[in-house]
């Protein structure tokens, strides 16, 4: 492991609370996690320590923290609080945000049309079944447009605002 | 009393049965529903609550505002879009330098919000607001006779202290109560606890031991249960734990797996005597063989 | 006539075994107890224990004393304590506390227990016919118990009571009960006493699986159990008759599995404490089941640090490795119950990266303490504040005193203690408790309340008989009284028999006494039950009718007269044979008292002068602590002046202590003290002598002449120094300190780190591996133990480098953090501040290489499984501590043992911790093994009171019972001098004997045992007596009861 | 191994040679006083201490008799210092106790130059005295025994003897050797860096053994081994109930002769002296009470189990006992049966070494298990 080109602040960068710094890598979030069972297993406890050490480079290429199936069983039982969902998804966003390749392709869906797939558009089932028609944003022009002026606010939106245009 | 639903995509796209089963079975029981119109993405933990703070809490802050415009707690029945909301809710609720900026970006809109909705599960509202009793005296039909196992939305019970409401979260008995309410018998099984590992990037990045991971459950359900269903609380779930079984005896050409999946409020509809093509219409795993038996 | 002064009376609330081990020490001195506990047994959690660290047996009778041991109990302590000093208050509540040290007036609340235990004769008859059934919480809800029940099972005598919670009042007991003893109406009683001092010792809660919510995703089946609930199921006297087998089930259980820290080192659940006793539990459970349940059970540890940092625990942990105990560094997150009702666990394999997923049959919890719980509501009880750890507040240095004077605490209820620390603490709180009592205008109790009566052994044994036959209704059924007294007249020897009601009763006592101040006979057998809680009372009676101690015996008739007597059609013939049991009985103890010499005590010589060697701050506190109570005091110290190695090195410490400062004003205290002599430059030569009467050489370097002390004491505290190293290229590079240069560099600012990039400290050097693992030419160097101070150490040192310099990146490479107890919240903090924690094994030691004069580090990073290369600007080892040199030498002088790692071996590592074998001499500090200040200043006020108990000016007698030599036969082999662990055997050139020290010899028998000629007798214990015993017990009768 | 020193010797001459050998070693100051049998002024041979050169010429170690075992003659003269170093002259069975007594304290070896020598058995005091009245001498003894014979007329050596598996000394720092020497030499062995520095010093030289010697004493030692397991046998048989025994101990009049005589009785006091066992009449009474009769002497039997129970475990088989009883109760054979299995038991052997520790003394863990029953 190169140790040289290690950043000793990167837990400040992904991670400002000191709830990370408290692991002593008891491995109990290892044990119950269901993406442990992939291959390459999500390892959590080796996430944080990569963190901790600032092993910039080798955290970047590690494409693990996608795997979280979100279930935050590691943050109930975690004894030392280190909060490891929450540090998952800040390795994505600090991924996202310093490789344009992590950004979700899903949060371009949700911007043009409010969420990650066509909903309320299956008219004819919906009413097979009783059901009434769905007041959703992608109904809504003028409100989808405040949605989207007010995401254009926002850092991931604003910086890859060339994703977001209409074509 | 009244709730605000949030429906989120997946139910209202691919299994609006479910959809309709919860708008036919809560007014039943005194729980009327107002829609939460022009409500977003709730946001899904893989969009942008992975990418920054600022998207992620003004669209969960966006959804609140609905509700809270309308003085009404939200409901919702997906566990991702539960988690998501109460987390994000939670941010707002304690940190109010991220109230303050959400705010700044919802007022774009003519938005506000003061973070006075609660974000409510729909399991969590039979079991606490309605309860097991009530439900027992409602239902017209009883799933008397039939063996049920229980999935538990890990969302809904970790972490305890933002999502929870679980008396004992490692040992949670909510679903399990409301479905014996119904008159079915819930069988235990050594891997009830486990994810059923259809949410997040696990299913779809390594889907052969995601498979294996679901299977284990499933043989486990298969072994040691006379289960006729498998009941949850969560439209992830209901798809995985539904659809996974196909891929599986496809995978293995058998039959072996074909334990037909309901969500609660399906259930629950159909003991109280809607229309099965209504309520519970659309499946993988055909359910014949438990709505035949109602 | 001045006014009578007042007992002094100390209250001991808590009678686990730290508040029973602080009511003898008080009770020895002549000191009035009054011993609470609010539950309805004594002995706290230790009654639970069959099996303790280090030996795996009991040990808890070597809490009695060594001298004047017959003022106390000489039976099992896990079946009770009697001293005539302590009154035992079981299930009795401190209401109140008011007023000031020296007159404290508190209110007792005495539950009920709704039975006369004193009456009562525990044979159960009422829990055969009681309906109730609920779990016993004395095997952990693993058995049932009824409504009428007894609190611990293996007591003695049945402390029996009703659990009203439980009870129906159906009334079957009150029927059925033979002595009239049960009475449902009865009544909570309060009552107000005068105390003098109050030590508390209600001990600690337990982290309760089946209680807390994050114990939940383990506890899925009765088969994962906490290790206490454990500790019944290999009991003896527990759930199983001590077979491994599954409470769900009853099978054998093979596969067991330890989880660690539960409860315990968890931030999430603000309890960020090391619980400091469960590792070692653990380990004993694993080694225990091994033993017990044989070679192929298998036993795996899920740990994150083993923390065997007491005296030997390393070497405990080494022999569990040896015997295959497994040990994995992963904390489990959940366990999974199988549908064939095994457990089954996931962990991951760091080394081999991989998860592992395997069954056991049982799954112990390693549940912790629970500190805090009760401290708010004594400190209510106080009208004092807790600290700001919500703990009781005491003393700076001083762990056992509150702020609060003339309150002491001991035991667990201190914080986080072992067995050793809390039988420290309860000696050192009774010290604390005798200081404050010393200044009072307070008396003793009087040893020999009744003056002993010549004994008449010369005239020829003329026996009284005196029996009890109980109430009418045992009469009845049961032994033929009239037949038994007309048979033992027979006896020669026999010169009356009486019979009479309840003895036990006052006017039982009266007829007593009035026959036998009549009586004729010189030797006296009173035949009645409990001998254990009568004995005192009837001996007391037997000496005022003028029967001497030593010819007068008791024996227990009433598990003979009752048995049987429940049945309800019992046959003559059953009668028959136990009139004939209770005529055996009596024969055989009328035959040894015939030929039972008189035995005498004798009052020891004492000089009162203690010798405390050492003059660190271990020394001077106890030297201090003596003088304070009127003894005199040689203090000898080696160098020229006093204060020891953490008076010079340590100027602060991470808990906020100032060693120099603290030094320094002790010493000024020591040097103004009238009672204290100090012998500077002085070194210990040759000691002779014992208890009362030592006499030592000291050689006087400075003035090259000798010096002969006498004493009645002494107290050894030499201290220790820092360990020396030649590993990771120490000595070659000024870049390369140990701790303790550091910490001296950074006080004094002569070590800069302000510009360090890199600063790495390594754990452990040369410390807790095998000693023949580090040799240096040929020199064995390694200290197979844990040095106790240097994690904590390591910790300081690290956060003054980040406040001097806050972007260096500073690791501690460790083996174990050994931040036990409270030292936890360091050990979080030190990572809350960025410090790395790098763990190695004894295979994957660092590796240092000096490059441009410059340490590079190497190290293997255990989590991600890869080495990382690393310069560093400074590398910091942490060399342990090393016993003192001089130990061997003052080990010789006063023979006593040393251990291969050179500190002294104290009589038991857990119940006498501060004793030696030998009484009369006590260690403290370092000199016992490494510890940190706090902890040596407790030894050193624990030691002072050991020693103070023969100090004090009281009377100190040897016992009746002491072997005694027949020199006639003795060929003077000497192997009873070898064996005898107490030291109290001696062979005099001069004489051409072996001596005895009456004092030391505790009647153990060793000598006995060892000598081939009989040569070596117990006194009272016979030959001649034994055989006549047996040919009593085989007797045919045909004079006796030939009538029946 | 080449430490053998040969001493040839004329017809008759055999204790001059031994006297010439232990004079030079007095003289040359290896020891300072000798322990040996020797023959006395008016009967008999007895060991004998001497300080002086001058008088080392009437010894006879090889003398076919034992009046006294040496071993308790050599604990009075070793237990307490002297300031002298002593040779002792001694045969196996007095060697193997002396080795027991030093384990107890009561003898001491720095000091001492253990000299074992070949022995052929021993007769009764009496049959001893008799045959030198018909002129037999060691020498004509020697010749004859090592050719097998011991016999003469009726008289033969003691039983003891006759099954005794040790005819040669062991633990001893020098040997003197018979047995395959041939008629006119005797080999002087040295076992010990003791005894091959006395050898040296005494100026003799280093040699191998004689050829025969290793065959002639396997064969006499397998010849005795056979005679003692059939003794054996047959005294297990014929004593194998309580009764039997009984019967065989019947004469004993409790005179204690037997434990006089014993080598490895080493209690300054017996305990059957002492008043535990003086008992009271009524103790007798009790005792008649209980079995209904009551045999006087009481403590016959119990005298004799008790003394087993002590000395098996140290026996050497010298037969002292047997010798000493007054009314020829032959005890030997009690004792080395017991002794064969309670020794075995412990893996012991009385006298062996000086370095295993006696039986009961030292404690092992985990000993005798299948007996105790004892569980961890």
């Amino acid at each position: 492991m190169d140790f040289s080109e290690s950043d000793k602040d990167l837990w400040k960068a992904i991670y400002n609370t000191k709830d990370l710094l408290h692991c002593f890598n008891c491995s109990t979030c290892l044990s119950g996690c269901p993406a442990s069972h992939g291959n390459p297993p999500l390892l959590v406890r080796n996430l944080a320590r990569m963190v901790v050490y600032g092993l910039e480079d080798d955290l970047l290429d590690d494409d693990t923290a996608w795997a979280c199936v979100s279930c935050s069983r590691c943050e109930e039982m975690c004894p030392m609080d280190v909060k490891p969902f929450e540090m998952i998804l800040s390795i994505r966003k600090w991924q996202s945000a310093n490789d344009e390749t992590r950004v979700p392709p899903s949060i371009v869906e949700i911007y043009k049309r409010g969420y990650t797939q066509s909903v309320g558009t299956n008219t004819e089932l919906r009413e097979s079944l009783g059901l009434p028609e769905l007041q959703t944003i992608t109904k809504m022009p003028e409100m989808l447009k405040l949605y989207q002026e007010m995401l254009m606010k926002t850092p991931v939106v604003s910086e890859n605002d060339y994703m977001f245009s209409e074509e | 009393m009244e709730l605000c639903l949030f429906l989120g995509c997946n139910t209202p796209a691919i299994r609006p049965d479910v959809e309709r089963a919860i708008r036919a079975s809560m007014p039943e029981l005194g729980v009327d529903l107002s829609d939460a119109e022009g409500y977003v993405c709730c946001p899904a933990f893989g969009a942008f609550p992975s990418t920054d703070d600022d998207s992620y809490l003004a669209s969960s802050g966006w959804n609140l505002s609905i509700a809270e415009a309308k003085g009404l707690d939200i409901m919702v029945q997906c566990g991702s879009c539960y988690s998501s909301l109460r987390m994000g809710r939670d941010h707002l609720a304690h940190d109010e330098t991220k109230l303050a900026r959400v705010n700044e970006l919802l007022e774009l809109t003519g938005r506000k919000l003061e973070c006075k909705t609660k974000v409510r599960h729909v399991s969590e509202i039979l079991y606490n607001e309605v309860g097991a009793q009530k439900i027992s005296q409602t239902i017209k039909k009883s799933l008397e006779g039939l063996h049920g196992v229980v999935q538990y939305p890990c969302h809904t019970l970790f972490p305890s202290e933002i999502v929870g409401f679980e008396e004992s979260p490692r040992q949670p008995k909510a679903l399990r109560i409301l479905t014996e309410a119904l008159g079915a018998t819930v069988d235990t099984y050594s891997r009830e606890l486990q994810c059923c590992g259809g949410a997040g990037g696990f299913s779809k990045s390594t889907p052969v031991e995601a498979t294996a991971f679901v299977k284990s459950k499933l043989d486990a359900i298969i072994e040691e249960t006379q289960a006729d269903f498998i009941v949850v609380s969560c439209i992830t779930c209901l798809m995985y734990l539904d659809n996974i079984q196909k891929k599986l005896n496809e995978a293995e050409g058998t039959d072996k797996y074909h334990i037909p999946v309901f969500d609660y409020n399906q259930l629950l509809a159909l003991c109280m005597g809607f229309d099965p093509k209504q309520v519970a219409s659309i499946c993988t795993v055909p359910r014949n063989s438990v709505i035949d038996r109602i | 006539m001045a006014e009578k002064k007042p007992t002094g009376t100390i209250l001991v609330a808590g009678a686990g075994v730290s508040g029973i081990k602080a009511a003898i020490e008080l009770a020895e001195i002549g000191y009035k107890v009054l011993l609470t506990d609010a539950s309805p047994q004594i002995g706290g959690i230790l009654a639970k224990l069959d099996n303790q660290f280090p030996s795996d047996h009991c040990g808890m009778c070597r809490m009695l004393p060594m001298v004047g041991r017959e003022y106390a109990s000489q039976y099992c302590m896990r079946k009770g304590l009697y001293h005539e000093n302590i009154e035992i208050l079981p299930f009795t509540q401190v209401k109140s506390v008011e007023g000031d040290a020296g007159n404290f007036t508190i209110e007792l609340l005495q539950k009920a227990r709704y039975i006369d235990t004193d009456r009562c004769n525990g044979l159960g008859e009422c829990i055969s016919v009681c309906p109730v059934e609920v779990a016993d919480e004395f095997n952990h809800g693993l058995t049932q118990r009824k409504a009428v029940y007894k609190p611990v099972p293996h007591s003695t005598p049945q402390m029996l009571l009703v659990d009203m919670d439980a009870c129906t009042r159906c009334g079957e007991c009150v029927k059925v009960c033979p002595t009239n003893v049960i009475n449902l109406d009865a009544q909570d009683e309060t009552s107000n006493r005068q105390v003098h001092a109050v030590i508390l010792a209600s001990g600690v809660k337990l982290y309760n699986l089946r209680e807390f919510e994050d114990a939940k995703s383990w506890a899925v089946s009765p088969d994962v159990v906490s290790s206490l609930a454990f500790e019944r199921i290999i009991s003896g006297t527990g759930t199983f008759d001590g077979k491994i087998k599954r409470p769900s089930d009853g099978k054998i259980a093979k596969r067991l599995a330890w989880i660690q820290c539960m409860g315990s080192r968890n931030r999430r659940q603000n309890r960020d404490y090391c619980s400091s006793i469960c590792c070692m539990f653990a380990l004993k459970e694993a080694v225990l089941a091994k033993e017990k349940g044989g070679d192929d059970v298998e036993t795996t540890i899920f740990y994150m640090d083993m923390r065997t940092f007491g005296k030997d625990f390393y070497r405990y942990y080494e022999r569990a490795v040896d015997i295959g105990v497994k040990f994995v560094r992963c904390r489990v997150q959940a366990v999974m119950l199988n549908p064939d009702t095994s457990l089954s666990m996931r962990h991951y394999d760091s080394q081999d990266e991989e998860f592992i997923v395997a069954d056991y049959d049982m799954v112990v919890l390693a549940t912790g303490q629970i500190p805090y719980e009760t401290h708010k509501d004594l400190a209510d009880l106080l009208h004092i504040k807790v600290n700001a750890q919500g703990l009781l507040p005491t003393e700076t240095y001083d762990k056992v005193k509150l702020t609060k004077p003339g309150v002491f605490v001991c035991g667990s209820l201190m914080g986080l203690t072992d067995l050793s620390e809390a039988m420290s603490s309860g000696i050192a709180a009774a010290g604390q408790a005798s200081r404050l009592l010393a200044g009072l205008d307070v008396t003793i109790i009087e040893e020999e309340a009744v003056p002993e009566p010549r004994a008449k052994d010369r005239e020829d044994p003329l026996v009284s008989v005196v029996l009890c036959k109980c109430s009418d209704k045992v009469e009845k059924s049961s032994v033929d009284f009239g037949a038994l007294e007309k048979g033992l007249k027979k006896l020669m020897a026999v010169g009356e028999v009486n019979i009479i009601d309840m003895v036990c009763s006052d006017e039982g006592k009266e007829t007593v006494l009035d026959l036998l101040k009549k009586s004729k006979c010189n030797r006296l057998v009173i035949g009645a039950c409990h001998p254990f809680i009568y004995r005192n009372a009837l001996k007391n009676l037997a000496k005022k009718a003028g029967f001497a101690a030593s010819l007068f015996e008791i024996i227990d008739l009433s598990s003979i007269v009752h048995k049987g007597f429940f049945e309800p059609n019992r046959s003559e013939s059953g009668a028959k044979d136990q009139t004939r049991e209770a005529y055996n009985e009596l024969f055989a103890i009328i035959e040894n008292l015939k030929l039972k010499p008189a035995l005498h005590v004798e009052t020891l010589p004492i000089n009162q002068t203690a010798l405390v060697v050492g003059g660190g701050i271990a020394g001077m506190h106890a030297s201090f602590s003596l003088a304070q109570r009127g003894v005199q005091v040689h203090l000898v110290e080696r160098s020229d002046k006093l204060g020891g190695y953490a008076s010079t090195h340590v100027n602060h410490t991470i808990d906020g202590l100032e060693p120099v400062s603290m030094a320094k004003d002790l010493a000024i205290k020591i040097l103004e003290h009238k009672n204290i002599t100090l012998h500077k430059n002085c070194e210990v030569a040759a000691t002779q002598g014992s208890l009362g009467a030592f006499e030592t050489k000291i050689k006087d370097n400075e003035n090259q002449e000798n010096i002969y002390l006498q004493h009645g004491a002494a107290i050894i505290a030499t201290g220790g120094v820092e360990g020396k190293t030649a590993e990771y290229e120490y000595g070659n590079s000024d870049l390369i300190l140990t701790q303790a240069q550091l910490k001296t560099g950074l006080d004094t600012g002569e070590i800069d780190v302000s510009e360090a990039e890199t600063i790495v400290m390594i754990q452990c050097v040369g410390s807790r591996e095998k000693q023949e693992n580090v040799k240096q030419d040929g020199q064995k160097q390694g200290r197979e133990y844990c040095s106790r101070i240097c994690c904590v150490g390591a910790i300081a040192n690290a956060m003054t480098i980040r406040q001097k310099n806050p972007e260096a990146r500073i690791f501690i490479l460790y083996r174990d953090m050994m931040t036990y107890g409270f030292a936890e919240q360091y050990y979080t903090q030190a990572r809350e501040e960025g410090i790395i924690f790098v763990s190695y094994t004894l295979d994957t030691k660092p590796r240092v290489a000096l490059v441009d004069g410059k340490p590079v580090m190497t190290f293997l990073e255990p989590v991600l499984n890869s080495e990382i290369e690393i310069p560093a600007d400074f590398l910091i080892l942490s060399t342990g501590v090393d016993a003192e040199t001089s130990n061997r030498d003052i080990g010789k002088a006063f023979n006593l043992p040393v251990n291969q790692d050179g500190f002294f071996v104290e009589a038991d590592s857990k119940w006498r911790p501060v004793e030696f074998m030998k009484v009369g001499l006590y260690v403290a500090g370092t000199a016992h093994s490494p510890m940190t200040l706090k902890d040596a200043i407790l030894q050193a006020e624990a030691a002072a009171q050991k020693t103070y108990a023969y100090l004090s000016g009281r009377k100190i007698h040897t016992a009746h019972a002491i072997s005694r030599v027949h020199d006639a036969i003795c060929v003077r082999c000497q192997r009873c001098v070898d064996i005898c662990p107490y030291g109290a055997r001696s062979y005099d050139e001069v004489l051409d004997r072996i001596i005895v020290d009456g004092a030391t010899c505790q009647a153990c028998g060793m000598c006995g045992v060892a000598c081939q000629n009989n040569a070596a007798e117990i006194m009272g214990f016979s030959d001649k007596q034994i055989m006549a015993v047996i040919d009593a017990k085989m007797s045919k009768n045909t004079i006796g009861l030939a009538a029946q | 191994m080449a430490n053998f020193t040969k001493i040839s010797f004329k017809k008759g001459e055999l204790n001059k040679q031994l006297a010439d050998l232990f004079k030079g070693m007095m003289e040359k100051g290896v020891v300072d006083a000798l322990l040996s049998p020797m023959t006395q002024p008016k009967r008999g041979v007895m060991q004998t201490l001497i300080t002086h050169p001058a008088h080392v010429e009437r010894i006879d170690p090889f003398a076919p008799v034992v009046p006294v075992n040496g071993a308790k003659i050599a604990s009075s003269i070793t237990a307490t210092p002297s300031g002298r170093k002593v040779a002792m002259v001694l045969r196996s069975c007095e060697t193997r106790a002396l080795i027991e007594l030093g384990k107890l304290n009561l003898a001491e070896f720095d000091d001492v130059l253990l000299i074992g020598i070949d022995c052929l058995g021993r007769y009764e005091n009496l049959d001893f005295l008799n045959l030198r009245a018909q002129g037999e001498s060691s020498e004509s003894f020697l010749e004859k025994a090592l050719s097998g014979d011991t016999k003469r007329n009726d008289i033969d050596i003691c039983g003891a003897c006759k099954i005794c598996e040790f005819p040669v000394a062991d633990t001893v720092d020098l040997r003197l050797c018979v047995i395959g020497a041939g008629a006119d030499a005797l080999y002087v062995e040295s076992l010990t860096p003791k005894g091959d520095k006395v050898l040296e010093t005494a100026g003799l030289s280093f040699g191998e053994a004689p050829g025969s010697r290793d065959a002639a004493v396997k064969q006499l030692v397998a010849a005795r081994t056979k005679a003692r397991d059939a003794e054996f046998a047959g005294y297990r048989e014929s004593t194998g109930s309580f009764d039997a025994l009984e019967d065989r101990l019947a004469a004993c009049i409790n005179c204690y002769n037997c434990r006089v005589a014993c080598p490895v009785c080493y209690c300054k006091e017996c305990v059957f002296v002492t008043d535990t066992f003086r008992h009271k009449a009524d103790q007798y009474m009790g005792w008649a009470d209980t079995f209904g009769t009551l045999k006087m002497p009481t403590d016959t039997m119990f005298y004799h189990l008790t003394r087993m129970s002590h000395m098996s475990l140290f026996c050497v088989g010298c037969g002292q006992c047997t010798s000493a009883c007054p009314n020829s109760i032959d005890l030997m054979p009690a004792f080395r049966t017991a002794a064969q299995k309670t020794q075995a038991r412990f893996g012991y052997q009385a006298g062996r070494s000086h370095d295993e520790k006696q039986p009961l003394t030292v404690f092992e863990n985990d000993e005798l298990v299948e007996v105790t029953g004892q569980v961890k």
